[in-house]
C-alpha cells in the first residue's frame, strides 16, 4: 500500500468547495477557513489524507467548504467520531472544527476524553460565547450575567475557563488565537498541526448576530494592545499600549510591572510553553480581569512520536483463522 | 463388594450449585468438556448472582451452572432437573423448587451445619424442613468437604486450600456416576496449576478421591450411561454465544479484507466480546477501544466506519438506548456499521443478570424520524458466529447500520459447535471505491441503491457526508421537500430489498399443513423447539418457526404463516415480535409472554400451545 | 376619480416573502391582528430560511409568513395563496408555485433588478420567463422601495433605514385592499419605537403611504372584504403552539399546586417554549434551567420531580433520542414527568427547519424493556395549550413520564385561541404525601396502581428508589422473576388504566355511519378536516377522526373505527399511527404519506381519498 | 412553610437502612459508608432533608443502605440529577455518590458542568481504579499499562489526574481522603458538608477483587508515610517516615528538602486552601512519582452564600395568571 506520494503544489484554492458558504456575511467563522485554507497548502500532506469533522452549529459547518473529506456529524461528537477514524486510521490528518456549545456543553466529556488520550489531531474550537445555530442562548463560555434569549435576566452560570479546563484534562498542546489576527491564528494553527498530539486551540470567533463585540477589547484599536497578551516560547512577557508593561513571577504570583520602572526585561517571566505550572498560572488569568488575556501557544509539551502505520494490515495465514475457529479444545464427529 | 446396575438413559440435566466460591462454574465446564468429547449433545447455562461477591453462604451468593446432555439432539439446558449438586444449604434453597421428582440431589453436608442453614434464611425447625421436601427426592448427603480434606491429609496444604479444592471431589464423583474417563481435567488441572505443583497435585488426588468413592460406597447403587448422539461429522467445539459472536466479526473482517474496529462501554452481558476481541488484538487484524460511553463508542465506530474499517459496538439495554442518535446518523451517512445488542431484562437498568427479548422494538423504532435499520437475531450460541458474520455482511454489501439481537441467555450459554473452516466462509464484497472519479457524488448508487464507500486517502473522491437531508447522488445539503420526500423512501427501499439476499424462511419442524405454527425469534429457539417436537410426539398438528431476519422479513414469511389456522408467538417480553406480525400481515396472532428473566419453561409452554390444539 | 369594486372574499390566503431583512414576519404578524381584531377566523406558518443569515437576495435567504384567514372556520395556512408578495426576486423565484391560478402579485420591483434576478438564480433570458410565468397572474410591479424613500423625504434618516421601512408600504397597502383601520398598527409602531421617534415616525409615514397609494392608484380597480367569522363568544387571543405549551405547563403547576421546572437544552424548534418560560421566571413558580445536554435536562428533570416540582423537558427530534435512556429510569421509578417533543424532519439532524410527524414509533418504543409511556398530540396551536395541560395531569395524576408531541407547524403556526380563565382550568390532584408513615412503601399503589410520591422533607417517608427492578409495595431490589412478570404487567396496566380518565374518541366530522374515515394524529388536523369539509359539501360519505390519545386509545377507538368501511391515515411520515391502529385492531388500514416537510397538501389528500369514494 | 426544627439527637445507626449490605466483604465502600453514618448525626441536617443520589456501579449502591431518602439512578447520570433536585430543593442536604467510571467516564461531562455551576452538592468520588460492578474493566483512572480484563496487553491511556480536572472545571472544593483513614476521611467529609458550593471528594476506595493494593502503597506501614502528604491549612507541608521531609516552593517549582538539614520548618510551603495557583502544583504532583500524593482539602473557596428558600414558593393571585393567559392583544367575541 505505501507508495511514494509526490504532493504537487496546492494553494489555497484547491482546499475551496463548490458550496456557497452559508454563514451570515461577515461572520468570523469566515476569516478562520480562510486562514486554515492558507495553511493547509503548506503542511506537506495531499488533500486526500487530510479529514475534517464537525459536530452541529454554524461553526460545524466547516467541512463543506472544505475541498478534503469531512463529516458534518451530530451534535458534540464530532471529537467522538474523529477519535474512531484517527484509531484507526493514523495515517490521516484529522482536524476537529467545533464550537463552545458543541465542544464544551454536549460534547464536553468526550472533549476531555479526547485530551487524555492525547490523540494526534487538531481541535479548533471556535468560541464565540453563545448558541449561534440555535439563534442565541447562553453557552458555557457566556460570560456570568450575560443576556441572552434563554437568559432574559442574565446568566447566571460561571463560564468554563477552557484553558483550565483543558489543561486539568491532560492536554499536551493548548493554543488561543483569534478571528482577527489572520497571521496570529495561522501560526498558532500552524503550531497545533506540528505538535504530534492533541492540539486543542481555542480561537475566539465573533458572531455578530447574537453576539456581537463579545471580544471587542481584544480586537478594538485602543483596548487591545493593553488586553492582549501574545505569548511566544522563550521571550518575556510583555503587552501593554506601547509594550511599556511586563508581567513577573514573584514565587508563584504574577504580578504586573512597568518595565524599566519597577523591573528590567530580564526580570520578566519568559514563557515557557512546556513549563505546565506556569501554563496554569496563565490559564488563572482569565478569573482576573486585571491580567491582560494571553494568546499564542500557552502550552505543549509532545508525549509521544508519531504514528502512521494504518492498523489492520497484519496479513494473516488462513491457518492462523482456522486455530482461532477451533478454540483450544475441539473434537470430530465422523 | 457392591453390585452396580447400569442405567441407560436419553438425557440429563444435572444443575451444580454452591457458593460464589465453591468452584461451580469450573466443575460445570469440566463436566460438559467431558460430556462433548464423548459425542452427546448438550446445552450449558449458567446462573451467576447479581453480585460480585455476595455474603458468603446466602441465598444471593449462589452461583450455578447447568447442563443438560443427551443420546439425542438437546435443545436447551432444560428446564427442571434430574440431578441437583448442591454444596450448600442456600444453593439447596433457591434450587430445590427446580428439581424433577424423583431427582437426585447430592449435598455435601459441611454446608447444611447450622451456620450455613441459617445464612439460608432457614431457621432451626426448618432444618427438618430441608430433609422432608427432600423425601420426594433422591437424597445423598455427603460430607464433600470432610472427605476432600482427608484425601489431602498428607499434603503440605493449608485447610483453607484444600477445602476448596472439593468441587473436585464433586466432578470425580459424577465422572463415576457416568462412566467417564478422567484424562481430560487431569490434563486441564495439569495446564491450569503448572506453576503450582502442589495444588496441581491436590486437585488431581481429589479428584481420583471422588471417583473412587463413588467406586467404594455403598451408596450408588446405580451408574447411569447414555448412548452418542447422532451429529453430522464434521469438527466441533464448545461454544458460548458471546465467544461466538467475537468469532464471527473476526472472521467477517477477514472475509471482508477490512480490519475489525469493536468499540464498546463494557455492561453486562455484553462485556465478553469485549474481554475475547481485546486478548486477539496482537494476532489479528482487530483494534478494540473502550470508549468513554455508549455514546462514544458509536461515534467512534462511525467515524472508523468512515475510515474503511468494519465498525461494531457491542452493548446492552441502557446502553443500547443511548446509541440511537447515533445510529439515526449512520442512517443518514448510509454507512455499514454493526450493532450487537446482548439483551438483559429492563426497562431501564432492570435486572443485569437476567435475560430477556424486549428490545426488538427499540431496534426497529427506537430512533427519530424515518430510520430504517435491518434487524436479525441469533438463536442458540453457535448461532451468534453465523449471525455476527451475517450482520456483518449486510452492513457491509448494503451500506447500513444493522442491529444484531442477542442476549444474556445465548451470550452465556454454550453448546457444541460444527465449526466452518476459513475457506468454507463466503467472501463478502465492500461497495470501495480505489481509484479517483471524475465529479464523484457520494450519494451515487448501483442498482440496489447502495451508494459507494470512498475512503479518505483515495485521491479524486473528496466528500463531505452528514447528518442533514441531502440531495440524493451529489450529496449536497438540500431541504427540498421533493426530495426529502424521495430520500425516505429510497433509505427504506434500500433495506427492504435486502430480501432479496437473505434465506426465505422455513419451517424448523413440523409441516407447512400443521394447523398451529409457533413462531419465535432468538433464544426462544430451543425452548419452541423442544416443546413443538413434543407435540409432535403426540401427535400434534403444529410447526416451529424460528424467524431470524426480523427487518427485513424472508419474503416468503406472509404466504407461510397465512397457511397456519393459529399462529401463536412465545416471547421473553410483553409481546413484541406478534406486534410486527399483526401489523404487517393482518394476523390474529396470539402473543404468550413470560418475562421472568428466565429462558421460556417448556412444559408451561406446551401447555399453552395444547390450548390451541 | 377612480371606481374601486368592494369584492366579497369567504376567505383569502396571503403569503408575505421577502429577504430576511425585510420584515415579512413582523408585516405578517400585523396584518394578523388586525386580522384577527377585524373578527375573522384565521391561521398563520412563518417559513424561516434554514441558515440564520443567507446570503442576501438568494433563494436560500427568503422569509415567509403564510396567513390564511376568513368568515368561516379556518383550519390552515391554506396550499397555494390568492395573494403572493415578492419582495424581491429570489421571493418570487421560491413561492410562485405556490399561487393560485390567476391569483395577485405585488412585487417590489427594486428586488427585480439585475442583481436580484441573477442571485436569485435567473439567468438573463429568464427574466422574461419571470414575466410570462406570471402571465397567470394579476402581477403587480410597484417600486415599493422608491415609493417608500420619496415618502420619506423629509426625513432626517439615511437611505438604509428609509428602505428598511418598505414593509410599512407593503402592510398599508393591503390595508387598504382589505378595507382596515391602521390603528393596531400605529400603537403597535408607537410602542415599539417609543425610544427613536423619528424610526417610529417614518414608520408610520410610510403605513400611511401605502395606504394611500391604494386609495390614489389607478393600479388597483378592487378591494376585498370579509364577513365575520361565527366565532363561540369568548374572549380571544392570538397564540403559536409553542407559546401555548409553555402556558399550559406554568398554568398546569399553577393549578397542581406545584412549582414548573422546565429543564431542557436548546434545540429547533423547541427553543421557543424556553425564551417564553425564561421570561417568566420572576413573575411565576417557574424555574428553568438549560442544561449541558439532552441527557442532563431529562436526568434534572426526574431529579426536580423527586423532590416534588412539575418536572418538563422540551426537545425535538435528535434531543429526543438522547432521552430515552433517563426516560426508562423515570419509567421504572415511577415518577411524573413530561416530555415535550416538537418533532422536525428526521432522521439524524433531518432538515431542522422543516415539520414532520416521524417521532410517534419512537414515543411509544423507543425504549430499553417495557417502558410503557403514555402519548397525546396536540392537533392545533391552541390545542397545546390544553395537551401540555392533560399531559401534566395524566403525568401528575398517574406518577408517569407522558410524552407530549407537538411539531414544528404547530409549534411556529398561529391562530386565534378562545382562552380559559384560571378558574375555568380544573385542579390536578397529585398523590403527594404529607405526614409520616409508619412502614412506609414506596411501591405503596392506591385502586389505579399509582404508587405514592412522598417527597424528601417529609418525616418518616424516608426511602430509596431506582432503576434496578424491584419488589413491588417495598420498592427493594428484587430479581426474582415472578415479582419482574408481575411489575413489567403492572406497569403497563397503570398505563392503560389511564383510559379511563380521558374522553371518548369523537369524530370531529361527518357521521358515523359514512363509509370512509380519515383518521389523524397531530398537526394534519387542519389540512385532513378541510379536505373532509369539502367532500362533504361534495355529499361524500367521509368522516374525520383525529386522535390525540396516541397511547391508551380511547376505550371506544375500536368499536368506533370497525364501524367504517375504508380507514384512511395520512400522515407526514412513512406510516406510523397507521401501524399501531393495523396491529392493535387488525384493521386494514392504508396509510398515505407525504414527507415533505411541510402540512399536508389539501388538494392532494382530497385526491387521495376521492379514490376511495 | 417554615418551622423551627428540632433535631433529635440522632445516631449513626439512625442512618443505617434494613438492607443487606451486598459488597464483597472487606470492600473498601463499606468503610466509607460507616464514615458518613459516624458524620451525619453531627452535621445539624434532619434525616428526611438528607438525599443520597448515585449512578451505577459497586460504589453506586451506597443509597441503599442509608436511612435517608435516596435515588439509585443511572450509570454517569447522579451528577444530573442531583442538580436538577438542588436547583429545585435548595433547602436539602444532597450527597452525591459515584465511582471513577460513573463519574469520570460516561458522567465526565455532568461532573464538570456541575462543578461550574459550583452547586451546593457533597460529591463523593469512590476511586478504585477499575469498573468494579462489570467485573473489572479499566476505568479513566486506571493506570497506563495496568492489565485488567478489557487491556490485557496493558491500558493504553493515561489517567485522569481528577484533582486537576475539577480545579479545570472551577471546583470551589477539593478534597481527597482514603477508605483506610477513618478519621481522615471523615474530616474530609465534613469541611466538604461545610462548604457552600460544590464539594468534590475523591476517596482512593481498595477493590480487592478487581484491583486489589492499587493504594497499597499510601496504606502500607512501610511505605505510607513517605508517600502520603496530609495537608492542613496554614501549616507546612512536611512528610516522611520521620516527618523529616518538607517540600519547599522554589519560585513555582515545589521542591522536596529534608528539614533541618536542608531547610527550616520556616522555609516550608504553607498550605494556603485558598490559593488557586499552590493547588494546581499539588494537583500536578500525580504526575511525578518523586512527590508524595497529597491528602486532605486541597482547595476550597467559598464563591456563594447558603440558598435555603424553596423556588416556586411565590403565592400568585389567580388574577395574574389571567393577564399571562391572556397575552397583550386580546379580543371579545359577544
Ligand atoms: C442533540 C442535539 N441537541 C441540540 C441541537 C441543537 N443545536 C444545534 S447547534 C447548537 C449549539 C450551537 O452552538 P455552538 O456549538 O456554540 O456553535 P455556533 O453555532 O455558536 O457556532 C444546538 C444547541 C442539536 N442539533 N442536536
Ligand atoms: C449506560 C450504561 N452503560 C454501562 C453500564 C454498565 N456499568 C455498570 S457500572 C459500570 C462501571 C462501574 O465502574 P465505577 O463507576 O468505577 O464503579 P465501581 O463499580 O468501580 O464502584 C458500568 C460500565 C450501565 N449500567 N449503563
Ligand atoms: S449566527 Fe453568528 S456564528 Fe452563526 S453564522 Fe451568523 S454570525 Fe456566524
Ligand atoms: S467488586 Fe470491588 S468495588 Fe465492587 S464490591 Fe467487590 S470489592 Fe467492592
Ligand atoms: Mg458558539
Ligand atoms: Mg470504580
Amino acid at each position: 500500500m505505501e507508495e511514494s506520494i509526490i504532493i504537487p503544489p496546492l494553494s489555497s484554492k484547491d482546499f475551496e468547495s463548490d458550496q456557497e458558504i452559508r454563514w451570515c456575511p461577515g461572520c468570523g467563522d469566515a476569516a478562520i477557513l480562510k486562514q486554515v485554507q492558507n495553511l493547509l497548502p503548506s503542511i506537506g500532506v495531499p488533500k486526500e489524507k487530510i479529514v475534517f469533522i464537525s459536530g452541529i452549529g454554524c461553526s460545524s459547518r466547516f467541512p463543506y467548504y472544505m475541498n478534503t473529506y469531512g463529516m458534518h456529524t451530530i451534535h458534540g461528537r464530532a471529537t467522538a467520531v474523529a477519535t474512531g477514524l484517527k484509531l484507526t486510521r493514523p495515517d490521516l490528518n484529522v482536524w476537529i472544527v467545533t464550537g463552545d456549545g458543541d465542544a464544551l456543553s454536549i460534547g464536553g466529556n468526550h472533549l476531555i476524553h479526547l485530551l487524555r488520550r492525547d490523540l494526534n489531531v487538531n481541535i479548533l474550537l471556535f468560541n464565540n460565547q453563545v448558541y449561534g445555530l440555535t439563534k442565541g442562548q447562553f453557552s458555557p463560555t457566556s460570560e456570568q450575567h450575560q443576556i441572552t434569549k434563554s437568559s432574559p435576566f442574565g446568566n447566571t452560570d460561571r463560564p468554563f475557563n477552557p484553558i483550565a479546563l483543558s489543561l486539568g484534562a491532560g492536554a499536551s498542546f493548548i493554543g488561543r488565537t483569534i478571528d482577527r489576527e489572520a497571521k496570529h491564528l495561522q501560526e498558532v494553527l500552524r503550531s497545533g498541526q506540528e505538535h504530534v498530539g492533541a492540539s486543542f486551540i481555542e480561537i475566539y470567533q465573533n458572531c455578530h448576530i447574537f453576539n456581537d463585540g463579545a471580544f471587542e477589547i481584544f480586537t478594538n484599536r485602543t483596548t487591545r494592545k493593553s488586553s492582549v497578551l501574545f505569548v511566544e516560547h522563550d521571550k518575556p512577557l510583555i503587552f501593554g499600549e506601547n509594550n511599556q508593561l511586563g508581567i513577573k513571577l514573584d514565587g508563584h504570583q504574577p504580578v504586573i510591572v512597568h518595565i524599566n520602572e519597577q523591573s528590567s526585561l530580564n526580570d520578566l517571566w519568559i514563557h515557557d510553553e512546556k513549563d505546565k505550572i506556569k501554563a496554569n498560572i496563565l490559564a488563572n488569568f482569565f478569573e482576573n480581569e486585571d491580567y491582560p488575556r494571553p494568546f499564542g501557544v500557552l502550552y505543549k509539551n509532545s508525549l509521544q512520536q508519531e504514528k502512521s502505520s494504518i492498523v489492520g494490515q497484519k496479513s494473516i495465514d488462513s491457518s492462523v483463522y482456522n486455530q482461532l475457529i477451533a478454540g483450544k479444545e475441539n473434537w470430530s464427529v465422523l | 463388594m457392591k453390585t452396580v446396575k447400569v442405567v441407560n438413559k436419553e438425557d440429563v440435566i444435572i444443575k451444580f450449585a454452591g457458593d460464589s466460591g465453591d468452584g461451580m462454574q469450573l466443575v460445570g465446564n469440566q463436566f460438559t468438556t467431558n460430556t462433548a468429547l464423548r459425542g452427546h449433545d448438550l446445552a450449558t447455562f449458567p446462573d451467576f448472582p447479581a453480585e460480585i461477591r455476595a455474603p458468603l453462604g446466602t441465598v444471593a451468593g449462589v452461583s450455578g451452572f447447568q447442563l443438560h446432555f443427551g443420546s439425542s439432539e438437546i435443545d436447551t439446558p432444560g428446564d427442571l432437573c434430574d440431578v441437583l449438586i448442591a454444596m450448600n444449604a442456600a444453593a439447596f434453597k433457591s434450587n430445590i423448587m427446580n428439581v424433577k421428582a424423583n431427582g437426585t440431589i447430592i449435598a455435601d453436608l459441611s454446608g447444611f451445619d447450622k451456620k450455613n442453614l441459617k445464612l439460608a434464611g432457614y431457621n432451626e425447625d426448618e432444618v427438618l424442613l430441608v430433609n422432608s421436601e427432600s423425601t420426594n427426592f433422591t437424597f445423598f448427603q455427603i460430607d464433600i468437604t470432610k472427605l476432600t480434606v482427608e484425601s489431602l491429609k498428607d499434603l503440605a496444604l493449608d485447610i483453607k486450600d484444600k477445602d476448596r479444592a472439593k468441587n473436585m471431589f464433586v466432578l470425580g464423583l459424577l465422572f463415576w456416576l457416568y462412566d467417564r474417563e478422567l484424562q481430560s481435567t487431569i490434563h486441564f488441572i495439569e495446564e491450569r496449576f503448572n506453576k503450582n505443583e502442589i495444588v496441581m497435585k491436590a486437585n488431581s488426588l481429589v479428584l481420583k478421591a471422588g471417583y473412587h468413592f463413588g467406586e467404594t460406597t455403598e451408596l450408588f447403587t446405580n451408574r447411569y450411561e447414555l448412548k452418542k448422539a447422532i451429529q453430522s461429522p464434521g469438527k466441533y467445539r464448545g461454544i458460548s454465544g458471546n465467544e461466538a459472536i467475537a468469532l464471527g466479526l473476526i472472521l467477517a473482517g477477514a472475509r471482508a479484507k477490512l480490519p475489525l474496529f469493536y468499540a464498546t462501554y463494557p455492561i453486562t452481558p455484553a462485556s465478553d466480546i469485549l474481554h475475547f476481541l481485546a486478548k486477539k488484538t496482537q494476532e489479528y487484524n482487530v483494534l478494540i477501544f473502550q470508549a468513554e460511553d455508549e455514546i462514544a463508542a458509536v461515534c467512534s465506530a462511525i467515524g472508523a466506519s468512515f475510515g474503511g474499517s468494519l465498525a461494531v459496538c457491542g452493548t446492552s439495554g441502557p446502553g443500547m438506548a443511548l446509541k440511537m442518535e447515533g445510529l439515526g446518523l449512520a442512517v443518514s451517512m448510509e454507512l455499514p456499521l454493526v450493532i450487537c445488542n446482548v439483551q438483559r431484562a429492563g426497562p431501564s437498568t432492570g435486572m443485569p443478570t437476567k435475560t430477556e427479548q424486549s428490545d426488538l422494538l427499540q431496534a426497529l423504532f427506537g430512533r427519530n424520524g424515518e430510520a430504517p435499520i435491518p434487524v436479525i437475531a441469533a438463536h442458540s450460541p453457535s448461532d451468534c458466529f453465523l449471525s455476527a458474520f451475517e450482520a456483518a455482511r449486510i452492513a457491509l454489501e448494503f451500506m447500513t447500520p444493522v442491529i444484531l439481537l442477542s442476549d444474556l441467555y445465548l451470550a452465556n450459554g454454550s453448546e457444541p459447535w460444527r465449526y466452518p473452516s476459513f475457506d468454507e466462509l463466503p467472501e463478502i464484497k465492500t461497495n470501495l471505491i480505489t481509484h479517483a472519479i471524475d465529479n464523484f457524488e457520494p450519494y451515487h448508487r448501483n442498482s440496489e441503491l447502495v451508494r459507494n464507500w470512498a475512503i479518505p486517502g483515495n485521491k479524486g473522491t473528496e466528500h463531505r457526508i452528514g447528518g442533514l437531508e441531502k440531495q440524493d447522488g451529489s450529496g449536497n445539503v438540500s431541504y427540498d421537500g421533493n426530495n426529502h420526500h424521495a430520500m425516505v423512501k429510497l433509505r427504506a427501499e434500500r433495506i427492504e430489498g435486502i430480501a432479496e439476499t437473505i434465506p426465505l424462511q422455513e419451517i424448523s419442524l413440523g409441516a407447512e399443513s400443521a394447523d398451529i405454527a409457533v413462531v419465535g425469534w432468538g433464544s426462544t429457539n430451543g425452548s419452541i423447539r423442544t416443546a413443538v417436537k413434543e407435540l409432535l410426539l403426540e401427535k400434534k398438528s403444529v410447526a416451529h418457526i424460528q424467524i431470524k431476519y426480523l427487518y427485513p422479513f424472508p419474503k416468503n414469511l406472509e404466504s407461510l404463516l397465512k397457511g397456519f389456522k393459529t399462529i401463536i408467538i412465545p416471547e421473553i417480553n410483553n409481546g413484541q415480535l406478534v406486534k410486527i406480525i399483526r401489523e404487517k400481515y393482518l394476523i390474529d396472532a396470539i402473543p404468550y409472554n413470560r418475562i421472568q428473566g428466565q429462558p421460556l419453561n417448556v412444559a408451561e409452554l406446551k401447555k399453552e400451545i395444547l390450548k390451541y390444539c
